[in-house]
């Protein structure tokens, strides 16, 4: 049952949210009959259109990229479409329409209005906080400020007393929420673009003896922030339906690879989020998951 | 200083402590050594004699365990062994001193001494031990250096002299000096002639190689001459003199030549007024301290000194490597003082550095290439540099030079430490130079070779009307080709001679003790 | 002779071209034969002229870096802000092809391509002369100068744009910049661009460097800086060329590689100083300066480009991609060293390599 | 007395406490105290004692790498693999604290935290040991051979968590293995643990290169490896073990790094390598090999670490953070070199650094 190659690309495997986006479409892909090849870019653009010939060299029937750029991914779609080869975006976009046969991405406008809400309900009446930014290149990161922005802005009460840029990544979250703690020792929330930078401030928070009664808001759903919530250290997180989309997007290429024609009209399909709070933490059953989500 | 006495006196020939049988080693189709047999008189010095490229410092190194011969053995008392380091000698008693220094300039003294052999004590090295082991050791060789003086604070000499301090800390039987002496001044040479004796004294045997023939005749017990890896004669000290040396070593006589004569000498080529160079280390102390020197085209002018004199700092500032405080230096009536290092060559001022290794050598470069560095600019058509008028560069100044070599094209680090100082040279001469200073010019180079060198230049400034500056700390090359000598004393003049000078009349200008 | 040599030991067109010579000479050369048949076997598809073609190209951007890095490394230098200088180049010339606003005249100048290129091949230039001249005047260590500008023209890449990646970079027919895909996507004589321009640096680098005055100087002041100068080189001016040259080089390959990828982002380029300066020790010069060549460093490139694009199509998972990557950089080198100690190159004792830095 | 002078070559401790002399000796101090006075006179909050113990806890991570680095960089090599190691380190570590399953006896065990601590270390040892071996019985050239390592390193602890991060650190009081996070959060006399075991290992270290034969060792193999052959110092020996000890130091970091985070990724410490040599550099140390102290190096790592907190703290944006820091990297050194020329360790010659390597 071959039924040819899909050429899998995604970011960095090394963080649980691609490694699970790239797990789920190669076993979907399997399951289809065919044979998947996953592989990382890494956020490197050029790495991404290396890896683009190579799918073309190895003739794949389709590519699921997670581009590595808004923009800078463009010109690897079209080498890829100009190849013959339908490609399928998951988790970012770019920013040019009618080159994919598909984007799928998580409505992260509507994840972070979600977030954004939930935080401020449990903030309350007033605060102050901190926000971490994801790394600028993604749309992602801008698109999910600007959600928190929309929201929080409607309550003069909030103060957002630092803003930083922290790359994703645990260990920036950590470095520089304990420098923004000297700066600002009366925080009474954080609310972060992604978990790992959320996890990395709960640890700064930790160690500063500064946890208790401090709203933590992430984004994403990782299985480690789940545990966060479970132990009561993170207040929610967005759950991103990547294990859906990655799914989907496979099927939505396998039946474009049999029918010659787009399974769904719409090139930009965004997958809704959910929140999981310490009330629904126990339906998360496997990473990125929660049972009855659709 | 006076010759001592030649030991002849007392003890017979004694027997061999070590001996090389019939030792060959090649470097691949380089055969250095030839079926060596060689002896080490038991409780005497074995001197020995060879011109550049010989394979005396091979022979020295494969009975120190440095490198393993190709074929032949080592015997030790009367027992054939085998030493696969050289810490495998020096733990049979076998020590060497290096020709080329092998010290690490980061580290002081103290450290350099005790490398690889620490002193241990409760709370680990013994510091305290080991500097005052140093201190007896640079008291025994009469030179006041602190232990904790970083090695490359140290003048060349000083180097040489903590290099001879390790040798001695190791209280070895057999004792290998390869050209101990060749940055050591006079003086100092006593000294070490000293120790040399207490040791003698003290049942250590001794080889000693030095390119100073009268020197070492000093010292020496038993003569042995190698000859292209060859050994071509060996006799008691009774039975040679210096034209034995000579004869055994290239096959001829030699003569360091006299002053060119029967050519008209121009107008001073270079002309140096008042000069005045700080010392690095010091500030507020000058080097070279108001000096005033004219060299006119033709001419051969030789500067000597003892170490420290301040003659390679006058050199180096002459040639732009150093900044002048004080005063101008001229190139026919031309100020220079503007000029980079590149320009004074292109104008035809050039140095021969004193240090082949630091300053003279591109290691990672071929023999030609070495050679041709100076001279890029000739051979450069256009853009491109021309091979053809390269290889003929090249060919010139191995020929002119007489580079011992297999062509331009082998690796540098192939050849004998002379043959390395005449590409030195040789590069410097293809420029085509107005004014050449050449800053101890013999350092390491045979007695041939030196012989060469000299009438090389005595004939270019003959013929061509070259203006030639040297530098030397040996008197007797005061006396060969120079039409006047120079006397440098603390960075001062301190007295200038013709031609006609004595030996005597050097020395006590520069402030050695004629009768150390 | 002399000459033979010199071309033995620096140049990409051997005088000489006994075959056998050729290929013992080539250090990275087994490296590369043994990647390609041992992926031959593996895909189908690896031993094709078109998948070498691609392969090339993109080698072609590490092979630029490569090559500007080598002539750096020749003097004994290091070059790490090779990554930054190729981002923000790309960034300078998509500005360029954007529109250059003058507001105090309230015009935009759209520059022709040619114009653009040569802008941004003057900025490569620029911030090499800073790393040159730190290093050759300032005497700050190549390590330290240009870890400095990696960071400072990351951070200026990353200001200039705001973070932001610049899209546009077909021009427009009638503002007469159109072109600049040209580089990135077309082919001459089959040949995709990108390898072309590798190509010609490499011969222009390798003449340089054989031929030129100027590549005496930068061998010798590597080999021994303080006799070079003695000798008349202008070893200052030298280095500072030298960074000069690698900053070029860097600004061609981030033209390049933004005409393939038709963007030009801030953060192009991350690490890639690393994977220069294996290129050019895999392909046998040494970090001490003084040795190595431009056929050398062009094998290295291909050596780790080849085996990384075929550890993509054989579909090894990218966490043993990085093992091996890794590993073969080790063992190629180790190649080297082996193959070495036959030739006449040998070092004369086996701490030779130590006591040329003593 | 003698003592004394070799503190001055390399000690944290001076033997002399002549202020004057201690100013002009910590190299990188000036551009330290330039960093706290100007962030002081921007914040309020910098300069308090709490701040500074935060930041220092940072500067452990970094302190800890530059040691170990500090010490290779003394042969004249360099490492880097640090950054690789430290997350393989934190990776397997999180494997024994998730309790380590021997399926042929179906048994799993819990080590105690102390087991874990010291398992850990001789992972690092055993990375840094290949590298060793490589560089001093192969002859890889240290950046190769740790190049190298830095993929393969990295390459495992992907393979060995499948890229995920473990995370459950605590350990539990029935199983007997806990504490581990004690390391990272709890605080001896009201500092952070990190801080000290910086401070302990930069004792041990100095004591090592101060008192010890090894310390010698190291020193003469960097100043002139076949001098010291000839001398009788095991070279070879020395260059394994400085590798292992930085790839000891490298897993402390890992363990200090992991119990701040309570987490052990496989992608912790990329890029590390680079700051671990700023920090060396910085710090006055020579890549050459011979020179280099436990102070300057630690000096080195605050001002890399003081500055960039010090830019978070006044809220800089992150692109004129990277800025900063590379600018910062380069005054300091320049402000090094300048200072030399006044002390007594000045350069006889203008152009000595390049002696070095001649
Ligand atoms: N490592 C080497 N590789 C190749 N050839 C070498 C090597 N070492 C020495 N030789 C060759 O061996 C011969 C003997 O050299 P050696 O250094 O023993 O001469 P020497 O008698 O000490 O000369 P000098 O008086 O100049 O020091 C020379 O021809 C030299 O070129
Ligand atoms: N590396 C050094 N460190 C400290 N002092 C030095 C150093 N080199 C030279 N000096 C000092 O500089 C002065 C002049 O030395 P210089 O080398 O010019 O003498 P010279 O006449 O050329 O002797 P030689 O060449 O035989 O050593 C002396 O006082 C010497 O002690
Ligand atoms: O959406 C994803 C996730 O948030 C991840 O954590 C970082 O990259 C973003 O693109
Ligand atoms: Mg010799
Ligand atoms: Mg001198």
């Amino acid at each position: 049952q071959d039924n040819g190659l899909i050429t899998i690309i995604v970011n960095d495997p090394a963080n649980p949210y691609w490694f699970t986006e790239g797990e789920v479409a190669r076993a979907t892909a399997e399951e289809l009959g065919y044979t998947a090849n996953v592989s990382a870019h890494n956020g490197d653009t050029n790495t991404e259109s290396n890896l683009i010939d190579t799918a073309i060299t190895n003739q794949a029937a389709a590519i699921i990229l997670d581009p590595a750029n808004a923009d800078g991914s463009i010109g690897a779609v079209r080498k890829a479409i100009d190849a013959d080869i339908p490609v399928f975006l998951v988790n970012a976009e770019i920013n040019e329409s009618g080159l994919a046969i598909a984007q799928l991405v998580s409505n992260n406008a509507q994840g972070a209005a979600l977030g954004a809400q939930q935080w401020a309900q449990l903030v309350g009446e007033e605060g102050r906080y901190v926000e971490f930014f994801g790394n600028p290149a993604d749309n992602n990161a801008a698109t999910r400020s600007n959600g928190y922005e929309t929201v929080l802005s409607q309550y003069p009460t909030f103060e957002k007393v630092a803003e930083e840029v922290a790359n994703w990544d645990r260990t920036q979250g950590y470095n520089k929420m304990q420098s923004i703690i000297q700066a600002n020792p009366e925080i009474d929330a954080v609310i972060s673009g992604n978990d790992e930078m959320a996890l990395g401030a709960i640890a700064a928070l930790k160690e500063a003896g500064q946890l208790d009664g401090m709203i933590v808001g992430g984004f994403d759903g990782s299985p480690d922030a789940v545990a966060a919530i479970q132990a009561g250290e993170m207040a929610y997180s967005v759950l991103q339906p990547v294990a859906v989309f990655a799914a989907e997007a496979v099927r939505q290429a396998d039946y474009y690879i049999q029918n010659g024609e787009p399974m769904v009209d719409s090139e930009k399909q965004l997958f809704d989020c959910v929140l999981i709070t310490p009330d629904n933490v126990e339906q998360y059953s496997a990473p990125f998951v929660l049972d009855g989500m659709n | 200083m006076t010759r001592q006495d030649p030991i002849t006196s007392g003890t017979p020939a004694g027997t061999a402590v070590i001996s090389a049988r019939n030792v060959s080693k090649s470097y691949g189709n380089v055969h250095a050594l030839k079926g060596v047999n060689f002896d080490v008189h038991r409780g005497e010095v074995t001197t020995l004699f060879g011109e550049n490229g010989a394979g005396k410092s091979t022979l020295m190194k494969i009975l120190s365990g440095v490198i393993q011969p190709t074929s032949g053995e080592i015997v030790l008392d009367g027992e054939a062994v085998r030493f696969d380091t050289s810490t495998d000698a020096r733990d049979r008693g076998i020590s060497i001193i290096h020709q080329e220094l092998s010290l690490a300039p980061n580290m002081n003294v103290r450290d350099n001494i005790f490398m690889g052999r620490e002193i241990m004590g409760p709370a680990g090295v013994d510091f305290a031990e080991e500097a005052r082991q140093t201190r007896a050791l640079m008291a025994e060789l009469e030179e006041e250096i602190d232990p904790l003086t970083p090695v490359e604070e140290l003048r060349l000499g000083q180097q040489q002299l903590v290099e001879i301090a390790r040798a001695l800390s190791v209280d070895s039987r057999i004792l290998i000096m390869d050209e101990p002496t060749s940055a050591l001044s006079a003086s100092e040479v006593e000294v070490l002639f000293k120790v040399i004796h207490d040791l003698k004294a003290r049942g250590v045997s001794i080889v000693y190689i030095s390119h100073h023939l009268e020197e070492a005749l000093q010292i020496t017990d038993h003569a042995v001459v190698l000859r292209d890896g060859n050994m071509t004669a060996k006799a008691p000290r009774a039975e040679i003199d210096l034209e034995w040396i000579v004869r055994n070593m290239v096959g001829d006589n030699f003569d360091l030549g006299s002053p060119p004569t029967g050519h008209e000498m121009g107008d001073a080529a270079l002309s140096i007024r008042d000069l005045v160079v700080p010392d690095q280390s010091r500030p507020g102390r000058n080097v070279v301290d108001g000096v005033s020197l004219d060299v006119r085209a033709g001419e051969v002018v030789c500067i000597y000194g003892l170490m420290g004199a301040g003659r390679t700092e006058m050199l180096e500032c002459a040639a732009g490597r150093l900044h002048n405080t004080g005063g101008e230096i001229r190139l026919l009536g031309e100020d220079v003082s503007g000029l980079s290092i590149a320009q004074r060559i292109e104008s035809g001022l050039v140095l021969v550095p004193e240090d082949r290794q630091r300053d003279g050598l591109v290691q990672t470069m071929s023999v030609g290439q070495n050679m041709s560095l100076a001279s890029i600019r000739d051979f450069v058509r256009g853009i491109f540099t021309s091979r053809k008028a390269e290889r003929e560069i090249v060919e010139r100044g191995i020929r002119e030079v007489t580079v011992k070599t297999s062509g331009g094209g082998a690796a540098i680090g192939s050849l004998s430490g002379g043959n390395q100082q005449k590409v030195v040279i040789g590069k410097m001469m293809a420029t085509g130079p107005t004014v050449v200073m050449l800053d101890e010019p013999s350092r390491g180079i045979d007695i041939g070779a030196k012989a060469e060198v000299f009438r090389l230049l005595a004939e270019t400034a003959r013929d061509k009307g070259l203006a030639v500056l040297f530098s030397t700390s040996e008197v007797n090359e005061c006396l060969s080709i120079a039409h006047r000598v120079i006397v440098m004393r603390r960075g001062k003049i301190s007295a200038e001679f013709g031609s006609d000078v004595s030996k005597e009349e050097i020395m006590a200008a520069s402030g050695e003790s004629a009768d150390a | 002779m002399s000459d033979t040599s010199a071309t033995r030991s620096s140049g990409l067109l051997p005088g000489n071209l006994d075959p056998i010579k050729l290929l013992l000479e080539g250090r990275a050369f087994f490296a590369l034969i043994a990647i390609i048949i041992v992926f031959a076997i593996l895909s189908p598809v690896y031993f094709s002229v078109n998948n070498f073609l691609i392969m090339s190209s993109h080698v072609a951007i590490f092979g630029l870096l490569g090559l500007g890095m080598m002539v750096v490394i020749l003097t004994g230098g290091i070059d790490l802000s090779v990554g930054s200088t190729l981002a923000l180049s790309g960034v300078c010339a998509g500005f360029m092809m954007q529109g250059l606003e003058f507001e105090m005249f309230g015009v935009i100048l759209y520059p022709p391509v040619w114009v653009t290129v040569i802008l941004t091949c003057c900025i490569g230039a620029f911030v090499g002369s800073i790393n040159g001249v730190l290093v050759a005047y300032f005497k700050v260590p190549a390590f330290v100068a240009t870890l400095g500008l990696l960071y400072v023209a990351r951070g200026v890449a990353l200001l200039l744009t705001n973070g932001l990646t610049i899209n546009d970079l077909a021009g427009e027919e009638n503002l007469g910049n159109t072109g600049f895909s040209w580089l990135g996507f077309n082919r001459l004589w089959g040949v995709p661009i990108g390898i072309l321009v590798m190509v010609l640096v490499a011969i222009v680098i390798s003449l340089m460097l054989n031929r030129s005055a100027l590549g005496r100087w930068i061998y010798s002041t590597g080999g021994n800086a303080r006799a070079a100068e003695l000798s008349g080189v202008p070893v200052k001016r030298t280095q500072v060329l030298v960074y000069v040259i690698s900053g070029v080089c860097s600004a061609i390959a981030g033209l390049v590689l933004s005409s393939q990828l038709t963007s030009a982002g801030p953060t192009a380029g991350q690490t890639y100083e690393l994977t220069a300066i294996a290129a050019v020790v895999v392909g046998g010069a040494s970090l001490m300066g003084g040795r190595g060549t431009v056929r050398g460093t062009l094998l290295g490139a291909f050596v780790i480009g080849f085996l990384s694009d075929g550890l993509v199509i054989i579909g090894v998972s990218s966490y043993w991609q990085t093992v091996f990557t890794g590993a073969v950089i080790v063992l190629a080198v180790l190649l080297n060293s082996i193959e070495y100690k036959g030739g006449r190159k040998a070092s004369p004792t086996p701490s030779s390599s130590q006591k040329a830095k003593s």
